[in-house]
């Protein structure tokens, strides 16, 4: 009977997911639009509303092309690898109190760990294209997810060290029991979270594995219709669960004045990080590769430790 | 143990986001470093030259402007004036005027896709639309003296093809006026922004002695502390009679270029407001033999015409051998001499800076081609 | 002023070159050779003169040479000399006439402010003229454009090969006898 | 490779034909397909000359192709429909035919502005193609020298009505 | 780092003002009277005297004429086309005309087809063509010596 439970709950996340993030997309199109001056997509269906479902639903039907020099395999296992674990990130996000997947003990290890996962699509996807802007946009993109991916974990450290506790229900719980978010006590991790985020996530101005005027789409550049989807979709569902994770950890999960539902909160304060995302988008350029590189290391990672041992020293402190 | 490297060749195009149309560049990369930039052009090219042989001198203005297709009112201007210098015509005054405005118009426009695009390179997007949405005012009042956005075929050997049409020269005042506001917004977006700043100074860097040896001019020259504006140093048309800075910078990178072509957009609006208030309010716009436009027929002769176009010294050589048909059209288009540069430029810089190198250079491959 | 520049420049290839390159038998005062007015081009076309070879084209001083005079070593020469220092090669013009074939370089010079046509004359038959990439670089691509269109030769140059048409293209499209033949070409 | 649809459509009574086309939900699965193909054209980042510039106004604010689900992509790979803006040379022409072959089924051509179309100011000249239809083929000409961008609009929508035409099985003429 | 941050304030400011989008097809896009459409014919005016046969760079007007038959000293024209897919829009015709019998509309929308040989206009299209145009403002008066004096 809980198989039941536990398949109905994937199935229903995996569609509202992807629902989301069709209106993620749409989302974003939205806010730089707006922010250019222009309404962004408005004549599919009321509001654009229909124009990711069409977008999706023509590449789910283009022809699907793999080159001729490519590695057929790995070509083929790329988008899968880069997908998957994006959407099993979700099985350890608790959305409200009472709607949950799995109540891990070990949430936090368990979603790093897998959405490291992802790189390893883009690489594969990189390499196996047999393209030069494919691979140098792949190369790019795991140089600077190792990066970066440091100090996101030693900036979420400072949270775990606080909590006391790897478990996403007992962070926000814990926030409720302080009666703040943690973004208050850890707002340099929040800072650090956020940044690496983002260079975490290949967006703008960290976009630099798909950067458009140099590296022609980057590594999935010769992927075409459903694998190209894949991707796409990909990446915004990563998108969806990093801000979920700062939601959750720093952002105080569901927690809410009572008048709205818990997953209402938690969605609400999704997507203010995403819009803030789209607004970074709209506002920097693309930064540079060693400046990047140089940022992550010589910045990030000392503040991400300097933050770690403040904590440290707050905790023993109090008790 | 010694591992195997190898040097790779990059093709960036023909068909490259941010080569700005078809142009190819061979890069030999060693490592991040490339140590041999080879450009290649001729994509699109169109055979201009060839073409003007066989046309009167009129018909062939309107391919002037689609050499440049981003500055076409000094392309037609340059023409124009080259072929006037043979004929040895005084342009009516109103013309000289009208000729000024849209001429510096035009180079606002060019300045603003040259911004929008370049920031699109650096991958920002919105300085893009920012970009074209002001160059859209600019091309609108453009449209309204000449009746096209952008070929616009409006000079005559001997003057301009239309007098402004009621209301323009205050719709122009009022739209330079738009455009200095938005400059204002440009500088708080971006030429403060640490990012672009970062990708910016101190790449591709020229000094004076390339400039000339190389032959660069406009904005690269003047970016390496190159103080020639054919505008201020031989001054054509009627430019002796406003009063405009020519903005110059000593370091000679991507940034001082930047910060040039921004600074020249403040001075075109400058000129285009003098120009505003000093223009007779009556008068001829075109010299009474120019209106036949099948008749003109400079004596034979040959003379080298040059003038500043947003992209640097557009010259235009023309041989006569007095009949209807120019014997030689030559354009020296600055866009084609100063992307040798490339060759050069490149050497030595790494793969990330090309676009911001390339896209710096502010090239049109219209007119590289011809 | 143009007229100072003429005779300096007259005067320093005179020592480079010898009496004889810039010679011109005078058959009228060598004053005012071109002026901007129309009317007396009119009877020049009539009872055509030798070219004069050094003189002023429309108040700017331009010299003409043939092509075994015209060397690096003049064009170093002209960009050097402290008095000349034409250091900007504007444009280099080529020109398909009937019996011969013109090279036209526009030299500017920065430091000076001042101009010079030097017009390079060079036989039909076997086109070449000294290239100037040695010297100033922007030569460089303008001399390959006119070998590309004109198929003028550039002993000298360090890359002489086509640029805008294709390698293998036949022909050299701006010489006066090019047919277009859109047909053979596969384009119409 | 969608035509295969086309027999099938025919044997349906024509009022339920008529029924099924008003509404989305009972549409055939063609009509569907058209559907998300009309509605979602990306072209690809494609400029040659002048009307690469108009192209690139059409996507600024005041036209915004956005509004239509127009994006521009880099990869041909990604593309659905490649816009031909300005002239094709002689030189560019096998460029172009590899590109074209790059991009997925289903694919469309618009050929922008006079040069694509016939070589138009330049169709006397020697290295130039004389129409962009003598190497892929073309399905919208839009005219103009350069179209503006209202022109070019005109021209997408023109290729979304040849689309849901196609779809109904009815034949377009393409030349 | 905080020259930086402004950046965010002028797109924020951006996001709230009135958005500059022309909705195109519901919306028409008003170009000046002055601009350089597709032409307009009237036979009426033409006196047959082919200049603009002769001005037009792309080679992309042909026509024919024939003897009036009022008065056979004149011509009358007979057929008159424009091949509008190799026109460049350079109004060289209309500047040379010395009737104003071709002139140019400002219409530019609509012209789009799947065949180029649509683009081909005859002289019925071409007098039919009235939406909008700019034919108010008419040439100076042409000279004598002007007409058929080309070559």
């Amino acid at each position: 009977m809980e198989l039941v439970y536990i398949i109905l709950y994937a199935v229903i996340t995996l569609a509202v997911l992807l629902g989301a993030v069709t209106y993620a997309i749409l989302f974003e199109r939205k806010v730089i639009g707006y922010m250019q001056l222009r309404p962004g997509p408005n004549r599919h269906g009321p509001w654009g509303m229909l124009q990711t479902v069409a977008d999706v639903m023509k590449l789910l039907m283009k022809e699907d092309i793999i080159p001729k020099n490519a590695d057929k395999k790995v070509f083929i296992l790329a988008p899968i690898i880069a997908f998957v674990p994006s959407f099993a990130i979700f099985a350890s996000i608790s959305w409200s109190d009472n709607i949950y997947g799995a109540d891990l003990n070990i949430g936090l290890l368990y979603f790093i760990g897998i959405s490291s996962i992802t790189t390893l699509g883009v690489l594969m996807g990189g390499w196996s294209s047999n393209n030069k802007y494919s691979l140098l946009g792949a190369i790019r993109g795991v140089a600077q997810v190792i990066s970066y991916e440091i100090p996101l974990v030693l900036s979420v450290l400072g949270v775990v060290i606080l909590v006391g506790s790897l478990n996403f229900r007992d962070i926000v719980y814990y926030q409720e029991s302080i009666g703040m978010w943690l973004i208050i006590p850890q707002f340099l991790a929040f800072v650090v979270y956020m940044i690496s985020a983002i260079a975490e996530l290949n967006r703008s101005p960290f976009d630099l594995p798909e950067a458009e005027s140099e590296l022609v789409s980057g590594y999935h550049t010769e992927y075409s219709g459903f694998r190209f989807a894949f991707f796409m979709l990909a990446e915004y569902v990563y998108a969806y669960a990093i801000a979920a994770l700062a939601t959750t950890l720093f952002l105080g999960g569901w927690l809410g004045p009572a008048f709205l539902p818990g997953i209402v909160w938690f969605f609400l304060k999704m997507s203010v990080i995403v819009f803030f995302w789209f607004w970074l988008r709209a506002t920097l350029p693309r930064a540079r590769v060693d400046n990047l590189m140089r940022f992550g290391w010589k910045v990030l990672i000392p503040l991400a430790l300097l933050n770690i041992v403040i904590t440290s020293i707050i905790k023993v402190w109090m008790g | 143990m010694s591992i195997k490297t190898e040097e790779m060749v990059l093709n960036m195009g023909p068909q490259h986001p941010s080569t700005h149309g078809v142009f190819r560049l061979k890069l030999h990369v060693s490592g991040e470093t490339i140590t041999k930039a080879e450009p290649v052009m001729g994509y699109l090219h169109r055979g201009s030259e060839k073409l003007a042989e066989g046309f009167i001198y009129t018909q062939f203005i309107p391919y002037t402007d689609r050499l440049d297709y981003l500055n076409a009112m000094t392309n037609n201007y340059v023409y124009c004036a080259g072929v006037e210098k043979l004929l040895g015509w005084e342009i009516p005054e109103r013309a000289e005027y009208l000729r000024v405005i849209t001429m510096e118009l035009n180079r606002i426009a060019s300045h603003l896709v040259w911004w929008g695009t370049y920031l699109l390179d650096i991958g920002a997007l919105s300085p893009f639309l920012y970009a074209f949405k002001d160059r859209e005012i600019v091309l609108d009042r453009l449209n309204e003296i000449s009746g096209a956005r952008m070929t616009f075929n409006y000079m005559r050997v001997g003057g301009v093809k239309w007098d402004a049409p009621a209301g323009w020269i205050e719709k122009v005042q009022e739209t330079v006026k738009q455009i200095s506001e938005s400059i204002e917004m440009f500088n708080t977006l971006v030429t403060g922004n640490e990012i672009f700043q970062s990708r910016t100074i101190g790449v591709g860097k020229l000094t004076k002695e390339q400039v000339i040896d190389w032959g660069l001019s406009g904005p690269i020259a003047r970016a390496s502390g190159v103080n020639i504006d054919l505008r201020k140093t031989e001054p054509y048309s009627i430019y002796d009679r406003f009063d405009f800075d020519v903005p110059v910078a000593e370091e000679g990178d991507a940034y001082a270029r930047y910060k040039v072509r921004i600074a020249e957009i403040r001075e075109s609006i400058k000129i285009v407001e003098q120009a505003c208030s000093q223009i007779p309010a009556e008068g001829e716009i075109i010299h009474k033999k120019g209106a036949r436009i099948m008749m003109i027929k400079p004596p034979a002769g040959e003379a080298y015409t040059r003038a500043e176009a947003s992209k640097g010294e557009i010259g235009v050589y023309v041989v006569s051998n007095g009949k209807t048909k120019p014997y030689r059209v030559k354009l020296r288009r600055p866009s084609f001499v100063n992307v040798a540069i490339l060759q050069d430029l490149l050497v030595g810089a790494s793969i990330q800076d090309v676009v911001a190198i390339f896209g710096s250079l502010d090239v049109v491959l219209g007119e590289v081609d011809a | 002023m143009s007229q100072e520049v003429l005779d300096l420049v007259t005067e320093k290839v005179h020592s480079f070159l010898g009496e004889e390159v810039l010679a011109y038998e005078e058959p009228e005062p060598p004053e005012e050779p071109r002026e901007e007015e129309e009317k007396p081009k009119r009877k020049k076309k009539e009872e055509p003169k030798p070219e004069r070879p050094a003189s002023l084209n429309f108040g700017q001083p331009m010299i003409i040479l043939n092509t075994e005079h015209w060397s690096q070593a003049l064009a170093e020469m002209l960009r050097d000399d402290e008095e000349l220092q034409f250091d900007f090669l504007s444009c280099v013009t080529g020109v398909d006439y009937p019996e011969h074939m013109e090279v036209i370089y526009n030299l500017y010079s920065t430091v000076k402010d001042h101009y010079l046509y030097v017009k390079v004359k060079t036989s039909r038959e076997e086109p070449a003229v000294a290239s100037s990439e040695p010297v100033w670089k922007a030569g460089d691509y303008m001399e390959r454009e006119i070998y590309d269109l004109m198929g003028i030769e550039f002993p000298g140059h360090k890359n002489q090969k086509r640029i805008l048409l294709a390698d293998d293209w036949e022909g050299h499209p701006l010489r006066k006898d090019y047919v277009t033949d859109k047909k053979a070409l596969g384009l119409d | 490779m969608e035509l295969k649809g086309f027999r099938e459509t025919e044997q349906y009574d024509p009022r339920v034909l008529e029924d099924v086309n008003k509404s989305v939900f009972f549409t055939k699965v063609e009509q569907l397909k058209a559907w998300s193909r009309t509605r979602s054209l990306w072209p690809l980042t494609f400029g040659l000359a002048c009307c690469a510039i108009e192209m690139m106004s059409t996507g600024g604010s005041r036209y915004d192709f956005d509004r239509f689900g127009v994006i521009f992509r880099a990869s041909p790979r990604h593309a659905d429909v490649m816009i031909v803006a300005g002239t094709v040379t002689a030189k560019m022409a096998p460029v172009l035919r590899t590109l074209y072959d790059q991009m997925p089924e289903p694919k469309w051509v618009i050929s922008m502005g006079s040069c694509a179309t016939c070589g138009g100011p330049y169709k006397e000249s020697y290295s130039v193609l004389n129409g962009v239809d003598k190497i892929v083929p073309v399905d919208i000409y839009v005219p103009g020298c350069p179209p503006t961008p209202p022109a070019l609009i005109d021209g997408v929508e023109l290729l979304r009505e040849k689309i849901r035409r196609e779809a109904k099985g009815e034949k377009v003429t393409q030349g | 780092m905080f020259r930086l941050l402004k950046g965010f304030g002028v797109t924020l400011n951006y996001f709230r003002q009135k958005k500059v989008t022309i909705q195109y097809p519901e919306e028409r896009v008003a170009m000046p009277p002055r601009y350089r459409g597709i032409h307009r014919f009237f036979p009426d005016k033409c006196i047959v005297c082919n200049l603009c046969v002769q001005v037009c760079p792309t080679d992309v007007i042909t026509l024919t004429g024939k003897k009036s038959e009022e008065n056979p000293k004149k011509k009358v024209i007979e057929t008159y086309n424009i091949d509008f897919q190799g026109c460049i829009l350079c109004d060289f015709c209309t500047e040379v005309c010395p009737t104003d019998a071709i002139v140019m509309t400002a219409r530019y929308n609509n012209l789009s087809s799947f065949n180029r040989a649509e683009h081909f206009k005859d002289i019925k299209w071409l007098s039919d063509n009235h939406i909008y145009g700019n034919y108010e403002e008419s040439a100076p008066a042409p000279e004598a010596g002007e007409r058929g004096e080309v070559k």
